[in-house]
């Protein structure tokens, strides 16, 4: 149930193929049926001011145990095998990855569902912050989006 | 006594302060860690208090070697 | 909103990785906000015997526009950039991949409800049929998982 | 008039044939298509019909060039 915070860009779908691989080392292949991967990436729009860049900060320590408690949560809940949260910080590009959600289960009912359990209580609970840079200058964001 | 207090994101930028240190002091909540360190009375609406980095709510007692954070509403994701 | 029905081996995130590259240069970058995908993979057991392999038929031409119209319709209830879905058919073995659903959105409900939608009708209605080699020997699956 | 009529999986392998046209017909519909082809009055249980490549009820009328297809129950993904 890793989670990693990310300084630098990441690749998502190369992250999760490597992991996936490791996993099959250490639990066996064919042991899931279903997996589920979400990516939030940056556009380059956001409400009404086109957004060049942006910095994400966050809570060294607390945002890492807030993302495992999370994953903990999810495994509580449903029959997960298990899961891999990367975030990024830092500088941030349009079209760069900010989060990926992964989760391994038997069943595609609880990879799906737990993927986005996820995602719903890192964006409520994990320590993260945006500030986007526009042509106005820097600004907070002050309300995550609910979907 | 000695509590650690730490500051994020528009609270950090608006107090131009990321950490600071409160010394031989006892039994406080977390606001009035927050009135001695920033002079303010009130904490700005939905400030978020994690204590030990866990979420607290602004009448929990801190103890000696806490560390306390007042944070924005989070968005990241 | 391509599809895919694939005779061999195919690794879903490279496949993902792949397309992606193509969509942003076709689309521009930063266009998006979310994905999602969905990967099914043969596991080593189901039900009460041990599977050591399993041969999976389709209906050429059916199977390709039924996907097709399915992805359609999740590109009208939602908000929808664009869908991917690689379907494995011929003998696939235990850990293989089987399908590949991704969808692309600026939002992430919206990420998350399509991709679901187009697991859910591609199971209750695309036409593949899976036979599966025990140690009894080969036995055609006669009910689809519901989740 | 040539109806080309498939069948898939289980009934594939059941019937021991996977395609043969029908020659010379006219005004039939999907059932009357699946006797005159497998001889048999009804047709297995939760056996689906696609006529051109959509799904289509047992009474529906077959035309001239149509191709009709009898199959189990879907077990994709």
């Amino acid at each position: 149930m890793p989670v990693y915070i990310k300084e630098g860009v990441f690749e998502p779908f190369k992250e999760v193929q490597q992991y996936q691989q490791q996993l099959e080392a250490d639990i066996g292949k064919g042991r899931y049926g279903a997996s589920t991967v979400f990516v939030g990436s940056m556009r380059d729009f956001n409400e009404e001011h086109d957004v060049s860049a942006m910095t994400l900060e966050y809570y060294p320590g607390m945002t890492e145990s807030a993302l495992e408690a999370i994953s903990n949560e999810a495994k509580q809940k449903w029959p997960v095998l298990d899961t891999l949260i990367v975030h990024r910080v830092g500088d941030i590009l349009p079209n760069d990855s900010i989060v990926l959600v992964a989760v391994w289960s038997a069943h595609r009912a609880a990879a799906y569902d737990a993927n986005r359990y996820i995602m719903e209580a890192l964006k409520s609970r994990a320590p993260f912050w945006k500030k986007e840079t526009t042509v106005k200058g820097g600004k907070w964001v002050e309300k995550n989006t609910l979907a | 006594m000695s509590i650690s207090v730490k500051f994020f994101a528009r609270l950090r930028e608006e107090l131009n302060m990321d950490e600071a240190q409160l010394e031989h002091v006892t039994g406080l909540t977390a606001l009035q860690v927050w009135q001695k360190i920033t002079g303010q009375p009130a904490l700005p609406p939905k400030t978020l208090i994690a204590v030990n980095q866990e979420y607290a709510s602004e009448d929990i007692v801190i103890n000696d070697n806490d560390e306390v954070a007042f944070f924005p509403p989070v968005t990241g994701g």
